[in-house]
């Protein structure tokens, strides 16, 4: 039968709930709101999403090897901040974008580091990198915002590609091909799925696990630094309180979209729809006009629903017991 | 009437896989029942059907000829069911004692008396005459002494039947004594076992009757006594096998030594390790449980860290920091936990049977082709018979000796120079085992240089060219396999002591 | 993308306001919000509330939300006055008019602009801590950083305290939370053993503030900020609350959805609506303050 | 040698490392300022500890089992709320207290049976419940604070037991008793050390792992709302928006306390100095009048050196390849 065999594709075995989760959402909200499917209303989702998104694709380098990365939010205020003050300097726009993308990588390299070669759980190390490289942003701009106004930095968060998609979008959707490329069909990224799946194994078979461990956090961090420049662009300013409790709407979307917490499973291309979702809901419910503490009661019950989908889906297809 | 239980009609399908299909068993009063067949066959699924973890899809349990519903752990334990699992089942983080007596605990005013939890399991552990220290953490001790603490945790419960699923596959040359003593008590108190195992002269030393299973269907019961090895390999293969050893014609390929490892020493580990394998040389290290070789194995492989001593391949010298500078100078390692130290459980057949040598499966851009992947991981599963329904099937849900094969096949990918096999024929049946000899000879006849630790002495002495004997963590003797004997090995053992 | 508005125009006639507010976690902006509903309700227009968590990028998304929805006029609490410039501006490409209310949007016109002064508000705490204080003593400060309405406050209550020579700012600790504002209050009075004032930011701090004092029988006073009622009951109370600036977070709300609307209609409106804050000082209730020239008169 | 004796003593293996962390930081702010070992404070960090403490000792049976709970902030601000309304309802103080236990417990119960039931991972069920709770709270108030006028009520948190030691601390020591004894003698809390050590093992000896995990998320539902009465009393008021971010400052005490991330190990004891430590720190930092960002850049840092410490004691004494 035709249905069996798309049930039974690879593909539609890895994505195929979470799909149906988002489908659902777009067809209840384009009923609750004729605004909802509208080509710019969808443009804005993706505009909206991009930041999150991108911290997402990173995290879920991090997640699949097992690890944990709460340090994301404060590591895009930092770059931002490092953005802002750059500029302030006077250098070129693309040194300064150079530079924030060193420093978010630096901050990475700590957190790998830390946890790699220290056997700290990641988990702590990041907890206390959140802290220290927000304190550390505060401390730079002593916990004032920073006006951006150079037009090159402010073009990338803001204008239009060819008068159409947003540069953020397109910013995102290109990290989202070399990411799920890097991470399903290179050497580096078959390496860390290993790892999330059997460190001991992959150490067997000659992986340097605490280098791969390393990398794997300096990829967070570089995914945080781009989303911190898109942040300043977008908000004007570089500002270091911004993007705090980011870190749980990455994870949330990494593993809305089939990522496992522990390890061993998941794709950036997952993580993406994940994050579509969660952007749908927010927009929708914006749509809508709901207020605000059912938002945040509908959100999570549609995040329970959605993973529960898939869950179901993934079970149905494998079998179970 | 001496029917203790019957099993009829079992049929249990998983996705992809028919693993029973009509299967019958019955099991008298004090009788030792094997249960025999290839990997896949089902014969732990079947066990776990009995044991209350899966439930069948269709079929009927009868328990002194009445009807049972076994849905879950906890009847089955009522019923007086106990399992050996096949793989190890015990909770790392919990002491020996603490792992016998879960969920049996003893308790005052709703506290463990961890004292009596204690002193009960040194009772228990002298009634069955094993010697370890209750008060140990699990994690501190050897997959054999693991093995024994399961043994005992599964014989506590004063079970009515006792299920052993390849029990001595983890266990060294005096334990399987020790439990074969623990069985011949329990059957004269009238226990009955259903004994799992792909070790022939078990199966005549100790059972009363065989079944057997292919392919998840019953083929047939016969008295152990009037049977005979080959006919039970025919039974199982559905064909018959004249020989369990392949002939290798030649000792080695040329006179030389390929891998040499000189003084090597890492303090607690291994002392003054002298070694040498020649191309095509297949070189045996046997000893008892906890006398280094697996260390020994890890020293070589860069995984234990030596302390002194010199290596040489090609009389090159080379240093092994790890495993990667080991795989960079081809040399592989099959090791012997294949849960822990093997697999991704996570991942597809593919996945495991490419892992150690991404590389091959890169195009010119360097990404990863599905295609190449498929390629190699189809060549395997065919090779050596890996039963899967599919090379995306992931890992976990192959049956234990089919993983194994796996773990041995990924390594085929480095193209290796030495390859070390720690007990690589562990869990693993009759013609697979043949397979593996055969690729080994294969390889021999390349120019592999092999070195093989088994704690099979059959297998080691018919295997290998050269053998070394081990005792407490030194190489002790050097044999030659063709002209020595079982007890002269044992000699070099128990001549040494313990 | 100026599609939207007429959209809406043809689809009904009831004017439609979109509010993107600070926070909900903070009784001042619940009162803000209350009082836009309200006057909604009574103007009989729809409004829909969005709120930002203290996320600017929260906001910005809230705007484009209300642009892709057509809405008529936009209301913002701004979450950061330069921040918020690039989403007005959004606004004002789609033709939308934006009102602000009680923080000011930097670098970008916006067509009404009702707010408290909180700088000068932090200077009439300081100068009724100074006059409490009789112009001396050490004085600790429960500070939000992050916030700017707060950094307004707190800067303010410098400039007047560094004109006093003997009053003295000795400790600064972050109180964002009222729990938080307790434990800040104990660790100041267990450090500074002889602090005689405490500035709380706003009103939740104040009173944490004023229950330690009180746990420790010491003679401390405490000066806060917002002036809501639960704060104002307490300055009354006989305890160590001695003053509180009072905010008009119902005016503001109201006034600003006033001033939407008609610029909806195309009515005229003052661009600036300043709202001054008063002082509510224990056993008096409101007196007199004036701001100007950097001076602070308070009619004690 | 003796003190190869004390370093081969189980509680030395147990605590040690942590313990020598903490006497570093009493040794370190002792120097630092004169206040800081004053009986009084001393006295006032426990209370201050007690709330984050009794959140923590919750935590410890969830991640023994190898799950998370990152709802528990919510869960102790919506039981505060309720607290609230039920007061101002005017029924007795005692029934008030038993419906707010009740409502966490439910909390817990929904937590336990989402994630337990339909195998959705815990850190998705928590994080979606998390808004969900906090949702509830902010819509049963109106999102403004209920004060608290009851005198019962506001003597638990607020007076002291026999004019020496703070209510609050008394019930912290109550149930760090209690959940001690739990957790490290019963049955049950034998059962929890197996699931977090080997699942399918715990299966196999029969534990029913579904009812454990529902029961052991009440516990953390029912510490959360015990907390929520601490707080509502301490603060005079029941604040919908309280406590948000605890359940990150509950986590790290439990860790830092030598709780394991992924189970099996972990005792109450330990979580209490851990979450000793993290007071003492955020005390001993306001006493020495840090600024605000340094706060967090040192407690960072501090969390980090902590857990280092430890994990070099349990290496140094377990020995290592
Ligand atoms: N949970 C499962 N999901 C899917 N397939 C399974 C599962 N468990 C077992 N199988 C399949 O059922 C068949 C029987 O497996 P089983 O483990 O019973 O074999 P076995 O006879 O015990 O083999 P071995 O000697 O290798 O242990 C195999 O093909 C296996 O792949
Ligand atoms: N403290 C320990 N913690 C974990 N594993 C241990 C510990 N001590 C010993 N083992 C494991 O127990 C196993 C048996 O010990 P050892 O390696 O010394 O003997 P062996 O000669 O390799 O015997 P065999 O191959 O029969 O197991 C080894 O795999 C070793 O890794
Ligand atoms: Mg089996
Ligand atoms: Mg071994």
């Amino acid at each position: 039968m035709q249905l069996k065999k798309i049930m039974n594709n690879r593909y539609f075995k890895s994505y195929g709930g979470v799909l149906l989760a988002l489908v659902g959402l777009v067809i209840l909200f384009s009923f609750l709101s004729p605004h909802f499917l509208r080509t710019n209303n969808i443009l804005t989702i993706f505009n909206q999403v991009s930041i999150i998104a991108i911290l997402a694709f990173g995290m879920t380098f991090v997640l699949m090897i097992g690890e944990i990365d709460l340090s994301v939010g404060s590591t895009l205020a930092l770059s931002s901040v490092i953005l802002g003050i750059a500029l302030s300097t006077g250098v070129h726009p693309f040194i300064a974008i150079i530079f924030t993308l060193g420093v978010g990588i630096l901050a990475g390299l700590f957190n790998g580091v830390v946890s790699a070669k220290l056997k700290i759980p990641s988990f702590i190390v990041t907890v206390a990198t959140m802290g220290i490289f927000r304190g550390i942003g505060y401390a730079l701009t002593d916990s004032r915002p920073i006006p951006i106004t150079d037009s090159v930095i402010l073009k990338i968060g803001n204008n239009r590609f060819l008068g159409a998609i947003p540069n953020a979008v397109i910013v995102m959707i290109f990290i989202l091909i070399v990411f799920h490329i890097v991470l399903s069909r290179t050497k580096f990224g078959r390496q860390a799925k290993m790892v999330g799946g059997n460190k001991v194994a992959a150490e067997y078979v000659g992986v340097d696990t605490k280098k791969l461990q390393v990398k794997i956090f300096m990829i967070s961090g570089l995914a945080a630094a781009v989303s911190g420049i898109l942040m300043a662009s977008r908000l004007y300013s570089a500002q270091p309180n911004t993007a705090s409790g980011y870190e749980l709407d990455a994870i949330a979307s990494a593993v809305l979209g089939g990522t496992s917490l522990s390890g061993g499973y998941g794709t950036v291309l997952g993580t993406f729809i994940g994050a579509v979702i969660m952007g749908v809901i927010n927009n929708g419910m914006n749509l809508v006009g709901m207020a605000y503490f059912y938002q945040q009661i509908v959100k999570g019950l549609i995040i329970i629903i959605a993973v529960f989908i898939d869950v179901r889906n993934k079970e149905s297809i494998l079998g179970k017991k | 009437m001496n029917t203790v239980l019957e099993m009829k009609g079992i049929r249990k399908v998983f996705p992809g896989v028919v693993a029973l299909d009509d299967v019958n068993l019955k099991l008298e009063r004090g009788k030792v029942l094997a249960l025999l067949g290839e990997n896949g066959a089902g014969k732990s699924t079947l066990m776990k059907i009995l044991s209350g973890s899966y439930q069948p899809d269709d079929g009927e349990i009868f328990l002194y000829g009445e009807k049972v519903e076994i849905k879950d752990v906890m009847r089955a334990k009522e019923l007086g069911i106990s399992i050996i699992y096949q793989e190890l089942s015990l909770c790392q983080n919990l002491t020996v004692a603490e792992n016998i007596f879960a969920l049996q605990e003893p308790t005052r005013w709703g506290l463990i008396k961890d004292d009596e939890i204690i002193s009960r399991t040194r009772e228990l552990f002298e009634e069955f005459n094993v010697d370890i220290d209750p008060t140990k953490m699990v994690e501190e001790l050897s997959v054999s002494s693991q093995q024994m603490v399961e043994i005992v945790k599964a014989l506590s419960l004063k079970p009515k039947i006792v299920i052993m699923d390849e029990p001595t596959s983890a266990l060294s040359k005096k334990e399987t004594e020790t439990l074969f003593e623990i069985i011949e008590k329990l059957q004269q108190e009238g226990v009955s076992i259903i004994y799992i195992s792909h070790r022939m002269e078990e199966i005549f030393r100790i059972t009363n009757d065989v079944s057997v299973l292919r392919d998840g269907k019953y083929i047939g019961t016969v008295k152990t006594a009037d049977t005979s090895s080959e006919e039970l390999i025919k039974m199982m293969v559905g064909r018959t096998m004249d020989n369990i050893y392949p002939v290798k014609d030649f000792k080695y390929l040329r006179d030389e030594k390929l891998l040499e490892v000189r003084g090597y020493n890492k303090e607690n580990y291994f002392h003054d390790i002298n070694l040498y394998v020649r191309p095509g040389e297949i070189l045996g290290l046997y000893g008892l449980m906890g006398s280094g070789r697996t260390e020994i194995a890890q020293g070589i492989f860069g995984i234990l860290k030596k302390d002194r001593g010199e290596m040489f391949i090609h009389d090159k010298k080379v240093e092994i920091k790890d495993p990667f500078s080991a795989i960079q100078h081809k040399i592989a390692f099959v090791t012997e936990d294949r849960k822990r130290e093997g697999l991704i459980l996570t991942a597809s057949v593919a996945e495991n049977a490419t892992m150690a040598n991404i590389d091959k499966i890169l195009n010119k851009f360097k990404l990863i082709e599905d295609k190449r992947e498929a390629k190699i991981a189809k060549e395997h599963v065919a090779d050596l018979k890996v039963k899967t329904p599919s090379i995306h099937q992931t890992i976990n849900k192959l049956s234990g000796g089919n993983q194994q094969k796996v773990v041995i096949s990924k390594w085929f990918e480095i193209e290796p120079e030495i390859l070390i096999l720690d007990e690589p024929t562990r869990g693993i049946d009759v013609s697979a085992k043949y397979e593996i000899y055969k690729l080994m000879i294969e390889l021999a006849q390349k120019g592999v240089g092999i070195i093989m630790i088994s704690s099979e002495l059959p297998e080691i002495l018919n295997v290998s060219d050269r053998l070394l004997v081990i005792n407490k963590r030194q190489i002790v003797t050097e044999l030659d396999p063709k002209n020595t004997t079982q007890e002269e090995i044992m000699t070099y053992i128990a001549g040494r002591g313990e | 993308s100026g599609d939207a508005p007429q959209d809406a125009s043809t689809e009904n006639d009831t004017i439609r306001i979109g509010a993107s507010l600070l926070t909900q976690s903070h009784p001042f902006q619940v009162a803000i919000k209350e009082a836009m509903e309200a006057e909604a309700a009574g103007l009989g227009v729809e409004i829909d509330i969005a709120i930002a968590d203290q996320d600017l990028n929260r906001q910005i998304s809230a705007i484009e939300d209300f642009i892709n929805k057509g809405v008529d006029a936009i209301i913002l609490v701004p979450v950061d006055s330069d921040g918020v410039m690039g989403a007005i501006m959004k606004a004002k490409e789609a033709n939308i008019p934006v009102v602000t209310v009680d923080i000011k949007a930097n670098g970008v016109e916006v067509d009404s602009h009702i707010a408290t002064d909180n700088y000068a508000g932090g200077m009439i705490a300081a100068e009724a801590m100074a006059q409490f204080l009789e112009k001396a003593g050490d004085v600790g400060l429960i500070t939000y950083p992050e916030v700017q309405s707060v950094r307004d406050r707190i800067d303010g209550f410098k400039e007047i305290a560094d004109t006093y020579e003997d009053l003295n700012i000795v400790i600064e600790l972050p109180g964002r939370t009222r729990e938080e504002a307790v434990s800040a209050s104990e660790d100041m009075l267990t450090s500074n053993p002889g602090l005689r004032g405490i500035f709380g930011f706003g009103d939740d701090m104040a009173i944490a503030a004023t229950t330690v004092i009180g746990e420790r029988n010491s003679d401390t006073i405490v000066v806060g900020f917002d002036g809501l009622e639960e704060a104002r009951n307490s300055t009354d109370a006989d305890n160590a609350f001695q003053a509180v600036v009072v905010q008009y977070p119902d005016l503001m709300g109201a006034e600003g959805v006033r001033n939407a609307v008609s610029l909806v209609r195309g009515e005229a409106v003052e661009k600036e609506v300043p709202v001054t804050p008063g002082l509510y000082v224990h056993g008096r209730g409101f007196v007199d303050v004036e701001v100007i020239n950097g001076k602070v008169n308070i009619g004690l």
